[in-house]
């Protein structure tokens, strides 16, 4: 699926060919890789297994790690999408979802939604403001594209990279004015942390049947649009080949706009996802989403929309059970270090396409 | 008093100064320049605080408390015209303190001839930039959020060779008008204690400030006979701490302290915790104890779990302190709310002090410093203190205060900590 | 010691700006050199202006060690401020009472030949800094060999975070055993020794601020003659032949591993030279100072400037300083009271950060003094076009 | 080697030293074979060719015996030296230099940089030296400089030496590109598809040009080649490739005449200019 096909260029590594490490390389590449994924969690199954004598602990961890990694999902679909059209990491993401959540809590305000409204109303409000999050992201996506980017396209390719920050700030500064620098609660319209059901020992709360329900039928929908669709099917020809595919007579503007325009509407969806998920907002907390988003589409195969999907929940996995089982403080260092290794033995990423340069 | 605090600008500043001031025989240098004063001499007064970032809401209400201060002054410390002006320490593209900025400020200031007094800084770890460099100079240096004992003693949770490594001359030329932690950490135990915790988790944002405090702390509380389950220090920035809520809660903590600042997390975390620990008692420090955390209506923490949640600040109960009413009607009369950031009052007083200090004959730096660490029983807005020689106030009581109806931190009693 | 470095730049520059000829060329440099050096004499000894203007010179030798990473090699280094780090901590741990029970001396000086501690001399810490980064740098590389592009970005970016993750966390880390951490996380290792060189005696005092600017005048000098040197050398060459076409460059028998170690080694030696200043300099190694946002203002500053030009990035790295440390905070702050409005300019920072960024790059995306090949590369597309070996047959 | 140039020159081809040698080299891509268990040797000091239709498997032979691809089994080696597994700058160092069949000069470099970087393997100033600009780097620098200028003028580039790559005409470019090569010292000289490009009067010029080469720096020379002309008219020995596998080789008359070429190559091409 995806635009996996979609690479103009990265094959990552470098095209000088098998040296003698290789071989032991790719057996590593091949197995050895889900040997380094699964080592955090074998080890604390086995230890959860000796000492509480059940895998429930480690299932609590990876499911919750499930839901929460669905929110990194859905930006890293916006980051693979756009990367995978224009090559460029465009920094400017995380604050778009950033600018998704606050949109989200601004709303709930103006909509009246409170926690004493009625389940109804909260059902039919949250609706409203996903279709209004995803709107105002898409649209706010396409603009940054339209200032930052666009005007840039034939510049050197680094030159982008430096408006994406500066459009990261001038967001950030928005957030700052809106909302103030400290972290905003959010009314916990749902009782995120509410148990819904356990299962085998995992208690699944309100909060992960949120993410879930929401996140699935999103990517589903983007991946069916961007395989089936026209618009779809010109959005991969550029991303193969720009010039060819204006030859072909695609609007190649159009196209690339659009593109910012669903990856702009998955973030504002993720947007509200995580206000209702973790109830606090904070003008910079799309920075450090950002990062991890990208992260994700790394891990996955940059160009792979089902690669981000997958490095999302991953990220999500690795991130609760260092929370839970090392620490918070180190989480950031384990999850780049994966984030090392996976380049290191696989670097065109989880589901990137292995090229002929690569092998 | 009351009308010494409001401050009919001209004569209302010396005569305070006078009456507060404990030594009034003034030094024969200090006189000398009194009098060149009193022909209309001038003395700068600074002070640097990030006000930019995280931090901004709290920094920039110090800021309206200094010019308060001030206004209400004249801008006048007897017959010396007081200019002050406001240094920012952080920078734009990290929205945080940023050492060369401080050290720019504190040499900003130490080369400004006329400069008595530098309030700062916000931060901990900026002052030990800054302290030094004042220090080189004998320029007082007045902190009105500093809490870290380190700065000022080697008392068990500092590190070795402090604070003699920040005064290369020997000479101690900084005060702080918050108690140190060490105070407040007492006082917090104390609470603990009397509320009947059992188990209790700390969770620090590893800022000098959270650290130090939590690292004090944890050995008050042990030997209060409490069991401590955790003391972590978190990622501040993590999307949530489910997973370390869950993880406390399976050791049986019954109580969570967070100690740290708003900014880093506490809001996320002190709901994590309430939901995985529905009937824990919550804590937090003056760090937190402000309505920016509590209110649900300015996006603290909901009611709910509000209704679990103590937290305690050196500042009394405003209303009951002398001077404290006319404080908060002249900071309605000027700022429109009466409900001042905790903030506010503190760099109110570190300015009314130095107002207070200037007009009793401290206008060079030498008899500044002099005046400053002399100041003794002085009442003012929170409460009455002194300085040892360590410039350490001698207040030690703290106010407990809960969530009240209006969602801000609400006096509910003083806590007499039984750590000195 | 700066007046002996400048001369001989001079030499390698004059094909640089065929244009303006030798005379003028000549003479516009000498007369900014003298100036540079001269300058502090105008100045008060600590006025801030001095103070920004050292500030300024350590992101300018920074600025110059990632140029010859992002710039001459063409490796996108988005993880810096590690060097910065590892830098910064070797002037904290060879510098400071931070050990506070050792008891080690090594050709120092006045105050810090009492403390206790580790207290080594300056200049032996500068070199210690220049190879422990030169070792990071090559440590940091080797991952990011067979990758291109933006896939080095985001290792050297994981990398950076890891050195941030590790100096936040560091205080909970004792390698040595107890009583001996790793760095004091947000903390931060304070105070540093003063710099005390033979000739600057004036060290001795926190407000004389000449002696430091100086000493990274002359770093800086030294940075910038590197620069030049090596970029008309044969290594030089060989960097710009592996940025252009990685096949062809290996094929004309550049080893790719080494040679691009070699770039990832200097860079890094001249960060981590910055940092071992600017701890004495700041007088606190902070972790709070080592986020990724540092990255990408050094960065930043190099693509302001032009890549891959040596006086491009001089500029830019004194600019975009002066914009961050010193336009916004001090000079803008008063402008909106000054006009008559009542709002913080405080509040609007990083937009006006951000602003300034987007239209500088939208105006002039080649940078400011842009380097005479990328700007060729820009019009003719050279380079983004030819990065993957076609097998065709 | 005992024997001089000249009494290798006198030998005929098939029994002078063998210079490279692949032995039963085969390359896999995933489940695509590109070349087939292919031996190959080129003599010292001769013209050979490989040929074949589009697709054939030549230039992944040749980026094997470059160092750019490490075939999957077989070996390769090279005035006597395994090469097998060896980098492409180690087997540049070894001496052998090639030219790319769609050019690839340094395009912001000039045409006497582009020179200088292929005398990067036999220059030794490293960073130190490069830095103080050592009298030995100095001096190591004037030499290549100077050869580099000799080597250009050699290939017939006067006076632009200073030109920048991409400024020069196609032709200019490959001369070049030449250059470049040659300037590595190389025993053997790697060129593909030199005359893409170019027409008969310049591919004429080139064929006359790698005799020179030849006789004149004791070059051996690989020559992959789509002009049968040129290839006929210069190679002492040809190999023809088709799929990947060796279908012929020989002197150029009896390639010429196999059957097996003309069915598979001849009808290729033929089908090939028909559709452009």
């Amino acid at each position: 699926m995806a635009l996996q096909d979609a690479q103009v260029d990265p094959p990552a590594a470098a095209p000088l060919g098998a040296r003698p490490g290789d071989a032991i390389r790719n057996f590593i590449s091949g197995y050895g890789l889900f040997a380094v994924l699964l080592a955090l969690p074998v080890y604390y199954g086995i230890s959860d297994l000796k000492n509480d004598g059940n895998l429930a602990h480690l299932g609590q961890n990876i499911f919750q790690g499930l839901s929460n990694g669905a929110i990194w999902a859905l930006i890293a679909v916006g980051y693979t999408l756009v990367y995978g059209i224009i090559e460029l990491i465009n920094f400017a993401h995380g604050d778009v979802f950033m600018i998704g959540s606050f949109t989200a809590s601004a709303l709930f305000g103006t909509l009246g939604l409170t926690l004493v409204s009625s389940t109804g109303s909260i059902v039919f409000g949250l609706i409203l403001t996903l279709v209004l999050c995803m709107l105002i992201c898409g649209l706010l996506n396409v603009m940054i594209e339209r200032v930052a980017y666009r005007p840039l396209r034939n510049a050197p390719k680094l030159a982008p990279l430096i408006t994406a920050v500066g459009l990261s700030f001038i967001l950030q500064n928005v957030g700052l004015l809106w909302q103030g620098g400290s972290p905003r609660s959010v009314d916990d319209l749902i009782h995120a942390q509410q148990d819904v059901f356990t299962f085998l020992g995992i208690t699944v709360q309100r909060a992960d049947v949120l993410a879930i329900v929401v996140t699935i039928p999103l990517v589903i929908a983007a991946t069916t649009f961007i395989n089936r669709s026209r618009l779809g099917k010109a959005m991969r020809a550029t991303a193969q080949d720009p010039d060819a595919a204006r030859l072909m007579g695609i609007n190649v503007d159009v196209t690339i706009s659009l593109t910012f325009l669903i990856g702009g509407m998955l973030a504002g969806a993720a947007g509200l996802i995580y206000a209702l998920y973790q109830t606090t907002v904070q003008f910079n907390q799309g920075f450090q989403a950002g990062l991890i988003a990208f992260t994700a589409a790394v891990m996955g195969g940059i160009g792979n929309l089902r690669g981000a999907v997958l490095g999302g929940l991953i990220i999500g996995i690795i991130q609760f059970i260092s929370d839970d089982r090392i620490g918070t403080q180190w989480t950031p260092a384990i999850v780049f270090a994966y984030l090392i290794l996976i380049m290191i033995f696989r670097p065109q990423g989880l589901l990137g396409e292995e090229t002929r340069e690569a092998g | 008093m009351a009308g010494c605090l409001l401050g009919t600008a001209a004569l209302g500043v010396s005569a305070c100064g006078s009456s507060n001031s404990s030594s009034s025989s003034s030094t024969p240098a200090a006189s000398g320049t009194t009098s060149s004063g009193a022909s209309g001499g001038t003395v700068d007064v600074y002070s640097s605080l990030p006000l930019q970032g995280a931090s901004k809401d709290q920094t920039n209400a110090m800021v309206q408390g200094i010019q308060l201060a001030l206004s209400e002054a004249g801008n006048k410390a007897g017959s010396t015209t007081v200019k002050y002006q406001s240094l920012d320490d952080s920078t734009a593209a990290e929205g945080n303190w940023n050492a060369q900025q401080v050290g720019a400020n504190a040499r900003k200031a130490s080369s400004d001839k006329k400069a008595v007094a530098y309030i700062g800084e916000f931060n901990s770890g900026a002052s030990k930039v800054s302290i030094p460099v004042l220090n080189s100079v004998g320029l007082a240096m007045i902190s009105p959020a500093n809490t870290y004992p380190g700065l000022t003693t080697s008392e068990p949770g500092t590190e070795k060779g402090e604070p003699d490594i920040y005064y290369p001359t020997g000479k101690r030329n900084y005060v702080r008008i918050v108690p140190r932690d060490k105070v407040q950490a007492a006082a917090l135990a104390t609470q603990m204690k009397t509320d009947g915790c059992t188990k209790v988790a700390v969770a620090n944002d590893k800022d000098t400030y959270g650290a130090g405090l939590a690292r004090i702390f944890d050995t008050d509380i042990k030997s209060k006979g409490i069991k401590l389950v955790s003391d972590t220090g978190i990622q501040k920035d993590a999307a949530n701490f489910r997973a370390y809520a869950s993880k406390i809660k399976a050791a049986g903590a019954d109580c969570f302290f967070f100690s740290g600042v708003t900014a880093n997390g506490a809001v996320q975390i002190t709901k994590d915790v309430a939901a995985a620990l529905p009937n824990a008692k919550l804590y937090g420090a003056d760090g937190i104890c402000e309505s920016g955390f509590t209110n649900p209506s300015k996006k603290g923490i909901p009611a709910k779990i509000g209704k679990n949640f103590e937290c305690t600040v050196a500042t009394l109960n405003l209303q009951s302190i002398p001077g404290g009413p006319a404080f908060l009607k002249s900071f309605k009369a000027k700022y429109g709310t009466d409900k001042p950031d905790p903030y506010a009052i503190y760099g109110y007083e570190a300015m009314k002090l130095t107002l207070d200090t200037i007009a009793a004959g401290g206008t060079t730096r030498d008899s500044f410093l002099t005046k400053l660490f002399a100041t003794k029983d002085r009442k003012s807005v929170i409460g009455t203190y002194s300085f040892d020689k360590n410039g350490d106030t001698s207040l030690t009581d703290y106010g407990l205060y809960d969530v009240g109806p209006d969602g801000n931190p609400t006096f509910k009693s003083v806590i007499k900590a039984t750590a000195g | 010691m700066a007046t002996t470095v400048k001369k001989k730049p001079l030499a390698a520059l004059e094909d640089r700006f065929p244009k303006l000829g030798r005379g003028p060329q000549a003479v516009l440099i000498t007369a900014i050199a003298i100036f540079a050096v001269i300058f502090p004499l105008l100045m008060d000894p600590i006025s801030g202006t001095l103070a920004d203007a050292t500030q300024y010179l350590a992101y300018v030798v920074m600025g110059l060690g990632l140029n010859i990473v992002v710039g001459f090699a063409g490796l996108l280094d988005l993880g810096y401020v590690a060097f910065y780090a590892v830098g910064a901590y070797c002037s904290g741990w060879l510098m400071s009472s931070f050990y506070a029970d050792a008891n080690i001396h090594i050709l120092v000086t006045g105050t810090a030949a009492q403390a206790p501690g580790v207290h080594v001399n300056f200049l032996l810490v500068l070199v210690i800094a220049a190879m422990l980064c030169a070792v990071a740098g090559v440590i940091i590389g080797l991952p990011t060999l067979r990758l291109r592009g933006d896939y080095i970005a985001i290792v050297t970016l994981a990398f950076g975070e890891i050195v941030h993750v590790f100096a936040v966390n560091g205080d909970g880390i004792h390698p040595f055993g107890v009583g001996y951490p790793l760095t004091k996380g947000r903390d931060g290792i304070s105070p540093i020794d003063q710099i005390k060189l033979p000739g600057l005696s004036q060290f001795n005092s926190y407000l004389n601020l000449r002696p430091y600017y100086w000493t990274i005048l002359a770093i800086a000098a030294i940075a910038i003659f590197i620069s030049l040197r090596l970029r008309d050398s044969r290594l030089g060459r060989a960097w710009i032949a592996i940025r252009e076409d990685e096949v062809a460059a290996a094929s004309m028998g550049i080893p790719l591993v080494k040679t691009k170690l070699q770039a990832y080694a200097i860079g890094a030696a001249l960060g981590g030279v910055s940092g071992a200043f600017l701890g004495p300099y700041l007088q606190i190694v902070n972790a709070d100072s080592f986020a990724f946002s540092f990255s990408i203002f050094v960065i930043a500053t190099i693509i302001l400037g032009g890549l891959g030009s040596v006086w491009g990035v001089v500029l830019g790295s004194i600019l975009l300083s002066y914009i961050n440390y010193t336009l916004i905070p001090d000079q803008l702050n008063s402008v909106p009271h000054k006009i008559g409005l009542d709002f913080n300019l405080a509040d609007v920072s990083i937009g006006i950060f951000g602003v300034l960024l987007l239209f500088v790059m939208l105006i002039r995306p080649e940078g400011l003094l842009p380097e005479r090949r990328r700007k060729i590369e820009l019009t003719e597309g050279i380079g983004a076009a030819e990065t993957s070996f076609e097998v065709s047959t | 080697m005992s024997t001089t140039p000249e009494a290798v020159a006198a030998l005929p081809v098939t029994e002078r030293p063998k210079l490279l040698e692949a032995s039963r080299v085969t390359k896999r891509f995933g489940g695509l074979v590109a070349v087939n268990d292919v031996s190959f040797a080129v003599p010292q000091r001769s013209i050979v060719s490989i040929i074949g239709p589009n697709g054939a498997g030549k230039t992944t032979f040749f980026n094997m015996l470059t160092g750019l691809y490490t075939p999957s089994t077989g070996r390769v080696s090279f005035d006597g030296k395994e090469t097998t597994q060896s980098r492409p700058d180690q087997i540049t160092a070894l001496g052998m230099a090639r030219t790319f069949q769609n050019i690839r000069l340094f395009g912001t470099m000039s045409a006497l940089e582009n020179v200088l970087v292929g005398q990067h393997a036999r220059m030794k100033s490293g960073i130190g030296g490069s830095i103080f600009r050592t009298p030995r780097t100095r001096k190591e620098e004037q030499l290549v400089r100077e050869k580099g200028r000799e080597m250009l003028s050699f290939v017939g580039i006067r006076g632009r030496f200073d030109d920048l790559a991409i400024n020069l005409s196609y032709g200019d470019q490959r001369r070049v590109e030449i250059a470049r090569a040659l300037a590595s010292d190389p025993k053997l000289l790697l060129l593909d598809e030199p005359t893409a490009g170019m027409n008969p009067q310049e591919s004429e010029n080139l064929t006359t040009f790698m005799r020179k080469l030849r006789d004149e720096l004791n070059l051996a020379i690989l020559l992959i080649e789509h002009d049968m002309k040129v290839v006929m008219g210069v190679s002492e020995y040809v190999t023809v490739l088709d799929h990947g596998e060796k279908i012929a080789e020989g002197d150029p008359v009896s390639v010429r005449n196999n059957p097996r070429v003309v069915e598979a190559y001849l009808g290729k091409q033929g089908l090939e200019e028909a559709g452009g």
